[in-house]
């Protein structure tokens, strides 16, 4: 186990930082905001951890929480300007968003060290540490997931006109997403970078989006948990596929594709339709049906489980 | 004047990747994130070819239009029909069409990569040869004619098709609500496959001409095209052909105003700069139309 | 021809001392080194070296050149008993395929088996920048290819193996200052580190003292793909030459288009131009010269000998990458037999003791700044078809 | 434009629309409504389709931007707040298609109802789970508790987003069509809810296209048409009026009432 650890600990590490950064991302996409800014927050929390660290000789963690605290405060900023666009227009704006910060780094001089970025940030965090930091994040995370504000969460990406008028102010819990998105994806940024020891303009890029979208889609969007269950494939799926060599990112990529088709839900959704339906065979029978219930309204079938039904035969959803 | 008419063919080279993109976006909901990689892989398709025979341009040109064609409508049989037909929602769905597009544009870019050793591939064996014309201190070359002639002879009759047939009506209809759609008759099944084909042809041909345009392509181009067409699209208002035409030029205009300016390395930040500020002002886009709000 | 060559021996010279001045400065303890020849440890019959870089992926190309020329040293190191008759070298790859965190888990699982007792490091630069201050923590000694960047080289046990690009272009602006073309116009991508450093730095330094004039200067980005504007505005204002700092596909088009703009001047690029990359452009590219590092149309015994088993080996002729690999791995033989040790330790000694001394290679006279290598290099010019050597 | 003095009879007004008007563009969706709902009553709002009944409830939770007028609950103009400040001054609606969480089980939808209307803590989350499952007796569906929606009849989903404004315990509901698509014995309990309701002084405004169950509900009905109100009055008298008619009704409907 230990000689196991030793082995793998730089993979470990990856893969809690690749965690972070996929929940910048995946805590706005439950609160039904597309919003990509995590990846330029986390630009930011590096950078700023970064210069500080080698630039003014700030220490590892006053570092780590100053680049966290800006990103965080940039991204709130942003979400006050952006929050009521809709859909994948402010998909865009935050892309324009991470963009523009990497532009930024690239023409910062000496300060961001220019296209070749800041090396020799080797901050003094251990592994422990990140498994503190993300321990504090999902605890976050979860308080939000379970209970009331879970519900209300759910109810504000599912319906935000149902939400409203439920009582709940869509708004306020937009723009908060936004703060709460950039400290993580500070932090990750932070963390990662010191942990690196470099940071480049070239990583703030579409790709991050792309790797923090692959780990949600395939774990799953709804919680925490996929983010995790996402982030050990991601991490971990190269290491296993190392011996295809040449085929290695082919493979990748049906498995990818395999995965938006056929797990709705991510890994951690097949897991808890699982244990819906095997608890539902547990249960003695379906409800006894009231009288009045005897009598079925035409067209009022119950409709089948939701992974079977398409997309052309739902009623609402969207208005 | 010169700075128009670079702008013009840069925007031309815009449009043709973008128009398929749009098309596939606006009427069937497809946000295709394979675009680019089918974009590219369809031009290595016909560079393969025209390493053994010497072929004339009309001839590369339609290789790698039928294999765009056919990468786009397999993508959509295999994988996003397949998505839409195991989504509950809309949300979900277009999250999941557009990473199975990331996931399937792996496949070909990473056959294209290993293939070329990342070296750029061009048609250099074609028999088609490029002229420069010149005339009242403008210089063009017959390439370039091609482009901004096939970008916005293609964009102007498809906005006119989409507007003007009974397809494009179905086609509007599912974009707009595919129930609708359904109830006019509008196989939508077939429709969506025909529209991807017609949308992976424009990557196909938009591959090819830029090959010919710029003389060679790298296997990074499709997705550094990606970013710039889903801008273009959004920044125009999304189920708009005239946006798309009309934000493949602005975005072609800003970057060479900027490149004029001589800020090459603040390009990306200028641009994602003045569609972020459009956004805000117009948060449906320039030609984007207010939704309608009904309850 | 005899002042470049006075010249060369002045620089080498100039190079070694610079090298053992530092090696001085890095501390009293590693002078031991120097006497003890003979070696504590002595040279294992079975040396294992584990080789973390990509062989797949958007840089693979360089991975697997470096690769190949590692290989066929290791050949000849064994078939000539170079460092004794039943000294064997292993070596281990694994692909990083592009990621840091495969990189840097990788080379700690290297570190983690004592039985590996050198590393060649990843060609990404930012891959090198991660994994660097590790093995120089662990203190296993590490050469890198490629990995242009700062931040790699940065202690006692990293090494370089490949000279960076701006450090041998001054034999282009020499190219131009001899031919007296001295009205220069650069393009270069701001975005890609190794250009952004000659575009905005090197280069011009290099132009002031050479006697040119860079007249105009264009920034791009990566994903510039179009130059017209560029080409137009060079093609009107006419300078002698117009050096491209661009990567593949960029200089095919800027190249193409420039000739299509109707400039005739000298076009300048850089060693990503070898290999071919430029084909595409056909006759627009045909005149281009470049500095590269090694070129297969170089003419000096060692390195026709190299083309000549390489080619016998691998079927074509060696690139760049598969000529720094070859001369890394013959750095580490000679490191080994140098201090008689093929411990971790004793090939960190070796290697500086012969990074000191300099050697030749395929690459020509090696000599290095601290660990980092830097070779004189040699200008090339692309003719349409192929690569011959730059004449002046 | 046309005002009507003829509420004056009712002692308190729980809610009053002054000359309140939505226009789309050129769509005049609701076009100068004011009218009063008596405390404790059953309101009905008849009206052919697209006559802007369901925009003018959208109108009253602050959904939809007014053009003109203004809007008052227990006597305060609450016109310019925002949406999601109307159920907190004591309004719950129901949707004209049911609008659940499919991933959560019924339960949960009903406490929904209750979440963003109680502090949190230990004690509220008993007193909502009490709200929740008062409210699911009352609907009939506490036996579908741990049920997913779409395993439910699209009766039943009516049920449980009824309860979910139930569960809200407001002082106006407003019900957009909530015996669409239900069968005659299930709209008889949709009734006798209301009904129920009603007696413990809940006022109702309720939105349908069922003639003879808003007759046998209602205590008065308001007639619309293109956004404009027609008629209003007792149920009966205004199914009889001849302008409703001819707006909505049709011929035989008249007959059947």
């Amino acid at each position: 186990m230990m000689a196991w650890y030793t082995a793998n600990a730089v993979v470990v590490q990856a893969t809690m930082t690749t965690l972070l950064l996929a929940l910048s991302i995946q805590l706005p996409l439950r609160v039904g905001v597309f919003s990509f800014a995590g990846v330029g927050c986390f630009g930011i929390g590096g950078y700023t951890a970064a210069i500080l660290y080698t630039k003014f000789d700030v220490d590892t963690w006053p570092a780590v929480a100053l680049g966290t605290l800006l990103a965080g405060g940039l991204c709130y900023l942003l979400g006050l300007i952006i929050h009521k666009l809709s859909g994948l227009y402010l998909g865009m704006a935050t892309i324009a968003f991470s963009l523009i910060v990497a532009v930024a780094a690239t023409n910062g001089g000496s300060l961001t060290g220019g296209a070749s970025g800041i090396f020799g940030a080797l901050g003094g965090i251990t592994n422990l540490h990140v498994l503190l930091l993300l321990a504090l994040v999902v605890a976050g995370l979860a308080i939000s997931e379970y209970g009331r504000f879970g519900r209300m969460i759910d109810t504000v990406r599912e319906d935000p006109e149902l939400a409203a008028a439920l009582g709940i102010n869509v708004g306020r819990y937009r723009k908060l997403t936004f703060l709460a998105s950039g400290l993580i994806g500070g932090l990750a940024g932070a963390v990662t970078t010191l942990l690196r020891s470099t940071i480049t303009p070239a990583e703030v890029n579409f790709h991050m989006v792309v790797v923090a979208l692959t780990v949600i889609i395939i774990g799953g969007s709804s919680s925490w948990l996929g983010a995790l269950i996402g982030a050990i494939v991601i991490t971990w799926l190269p290491t296993v596929l190392s011996f295809v060599a040449d085929w290695e990112s082919i493979i990748y990529g049906f498995l990818v594709a395999l995965a938006a088709i056929f797990l709705p839900g991510g890994v951690l959704g097949l897991a808890k339709d699982l244990i819906h339906r095997w608890r539902a065979r547990r249960r003695p029978t379906p409800p006894a049906p009231p009288a009045s219930e005897a009598e079925k309204i035409p067209g009022g079938e119950p409709s089948s489980p939701a992974t079977e039904r398409s997309l052309a035969s739902t009623q609402g959803g969207t208005s | 004047m010169q700075e128009l008419l670079n702008t013009l063919t840069l925007g031309s080279i815009y449009l043709l990747f973008a128009l398929g993109m749009a098309l596939a976006w606006s009427t069937i909901g497809i946000l295709n994130f394979a675009h680019g990689a089918i974009f590219v892989f369809s031009a290595f398709s016909a560079h393969i070819i025209s390493e053994h025979v010497a072929l004339s341009m009309p001839v590369l040109i339609l290789i790698s239009v039928l294999v765009g064609a056919a990468m786009s409508a397999l993508t959509q049989w295999l994988a996003f029909e397949q998505i839409l037909k195991r989504s509950t929602n809309h949300r979900s769905a277009e999250m999941r069409v557009l990473i199975g597009g990331i996931g399937v544009a792996a496949i070909p870019i990473a056959i294209v990569d290993k293939a070329t050793a990342s070296a750029p591939f061009g048609f250099a064996n074609s028999t088609y040869k490029t002229e420069v014309y010149e005339s009242m201190g403008l210089r063009m070359t017959n390439t370039s004619l091609i482009v901004i002639i096939t970008g916005v002879g293609i964009a102007v009759a498809l906005t006119l098709w989409l507007r003007a047939s009974r397809r494009g009506l179905g086609l509007r209809a599912i974009g707009v609500d595919s129930e609708t759609a359904s109830l006019m008759g509008v196989n939508r099944t077939a429709m969506a496959l025909g529209t991807m084909a017609i949308a992976g042809g424009l990557a196909g041909l938009a591959g090819a001409l830029q090959v010919f345009q710029l003389q060679a392509m790298g296997v990074a181009t499709g997705d550094q095209l990606l970013i710039k067409a889903f801008a273009m699209i959004v920044l125009g208002g999304l189920g708009s052909m005239a946006g798309v035409i009309f934000g493949a030029f602005a975005l072609a205009g800003a970057e060479t105003l900027i490149f004029a300016a001589k800020l090459g390395t603040w390009v990306d930040a200028v641009s994602f700069g003045l569609i972020f500020l459009v956004l805000l002002v117009r948060p449906q886009g320039i030609f984007g139309r207010q939704e309608v709000r009904r309850t | 021809m005899g002042v470049p060559v006075q010249r060369r021996r002045l620089l080498k010279m100039t190079a070694a001392l610079a090298g053992m001045a530092m090696l001085a400065a890095c501390g009293g303890g590693t002078g031991a080194a120097a006497q003890n020849a003979g070696g504590e440890g002595g040279i294992a019959s079975n040396i294992k070296l584990m080789g973390v870089y990509d062989t797949t992926g958007p840089v693979a190309y360089a991975g697997v050149g470096a690769s190949k020329g590692m290989k066929l040293a290791m050949e000849e190191i064994e078939k000539q008993a170079f460092l004794g008759p039943d000294v064997k070298l292993t070596l281990d790859e694994v692909d990083t395929a592009g990621a840091i965190e495969r990189a840097s888990s990788e080379v700690s699982r290297a570190i983690a088996d004592s039985e590996v007792k050198a590393i060649f490091g990843p060609v990404s630069g930012q891959q090198a920048a991660t994994v660097a201050p590790i093995v120089e923590q662990a203190g296993v000694p590490t050469i890198f290819n490629q990995a242009g960047s700062e931040g790699v080289v940065i202690g006692d046990f990293t090494f370089r193996g490949t000279a960076p690009m701006y450090s041998y272009y001054d034999i282009a602006a020499k190219y131009l200052a001899d031919k007296g073309l001295t009205d220069v116009a650069v393009i270069y991508n701001g975005t890609f580190p190794t250009f952004a450093e000659i575009g905005q730095k090197e280069f011009p330094r290099l132009a002031g003292e050479h006697g040119l004039t860079v007249s105009s200067s264009y920034a791009v980005q990566s994903n510039t793909q179009d130059f017209t504007a560029q080409a137009q505005e060079i093609a009107a204002k006419k300078p002698d030459a117009v050096v491209l700092l661009l990567i593949a596909p960029q200089a095919v088009t800027a190249l193409t288009q420039l000739g299509q703009a109707g400039y005739e001047g000298q076009t300048v690029g850089s060693s990503v131009q070898a290999a071919g990359n430029v084909a595409q452009a056909g006759e627009h590219a045909a005149g281009l010269v470049y500095p590269v590092d090694f070129s297969a149309a170089q003419d000096d015994e060692t390195a026709v000998k190299f083309v000549e088993e390489f080619t016998k080996k691998y079927g074509k002729a060696p690139d760049q990458y598969a000529a720094e690999g070859y001369d890394s791995m013959w750095w580490l033989a000679r490191a080994i037999k140098a201090s008689g040790d093929s411990s971790r330790a004793g090939i960190q000694k070796g290697l500086q003791k012969v990074a000191a001394e300099g050697f030749e290679g395929v690459m020509g006279d090696l000599t290095f700044e601290g660990n980092d290598l830097r070779v004189k290099g040699v200008l090339v010019q692309w003719d349409g078809s192929k690569e011959r050597l730059a004449t002046e | 434009m046309s005002r009507s003095q003829n509420d004056s009879a009712d002692p308190r007004m729980i809610f009053e629309a002054d000359d309140v008007a939505v226009h789309f563009g050129g769509v005049k969706a609701v076009d100068g409504l004011t009218f009063g709902l008596p405390e404790g009553k059953i309101i009905g709002i008849l009206g052919p389709n697209g006559s802007g009944k369901s925009t003018l409830v959208g109108a009253i939770t602050r959904h939809v931007p007014l053009t003109r007028g203004t809007l008052k609950f227990l006597g305060k103009d609450y016109a310019g707040d925002e949406p999601h400040l109307v159920p907190h001054r004591g309004i719950a609606r129901t949707f004209q298609t049911v609008r659940l969480l499919e991933e959560r089980n019924v339960l949960e939808n009903v406490l929904l109802g209750t979440d963003s209307l109680t502090a949190g803590g230990r004690a509220a989350r008993r007193l909502g789970q009490e709200r929740a499952e008062q409210a699911m007796a009352r609907t009939g569906c506490d036996h579908l508790a741990k049920v997913r929606p779409d395993e439910l009849s699209y009766g039943n989903r009516r049920r449980v987003e009824i309860a979910r404004a139930i569960a809200m315990e407001p002082k106006l509901l407003l019900l957009d069509e909530p015996t669409a698509g239900m069968g005659r014995a299930e709209k008889e309990e949709i009734s006798t809810l209301m009904l129920s309701l009603r007696a413990e002084g809940l006022t109702q405004l309720i939105v349908e296209h069922d003639v003879q169950m808003m007759v046998d509900t209602c205590d008065s009905l308001l007639a619309m048409n293109f956004g404009k109100l027609i008629v209003e009055g007792e149920p009966r008298e205004v199914v009889r009026n001849p302008a409703v008619q001819e707006a909505y009704l049709g011929k035989q409907a008249v007959k059947h009432a």
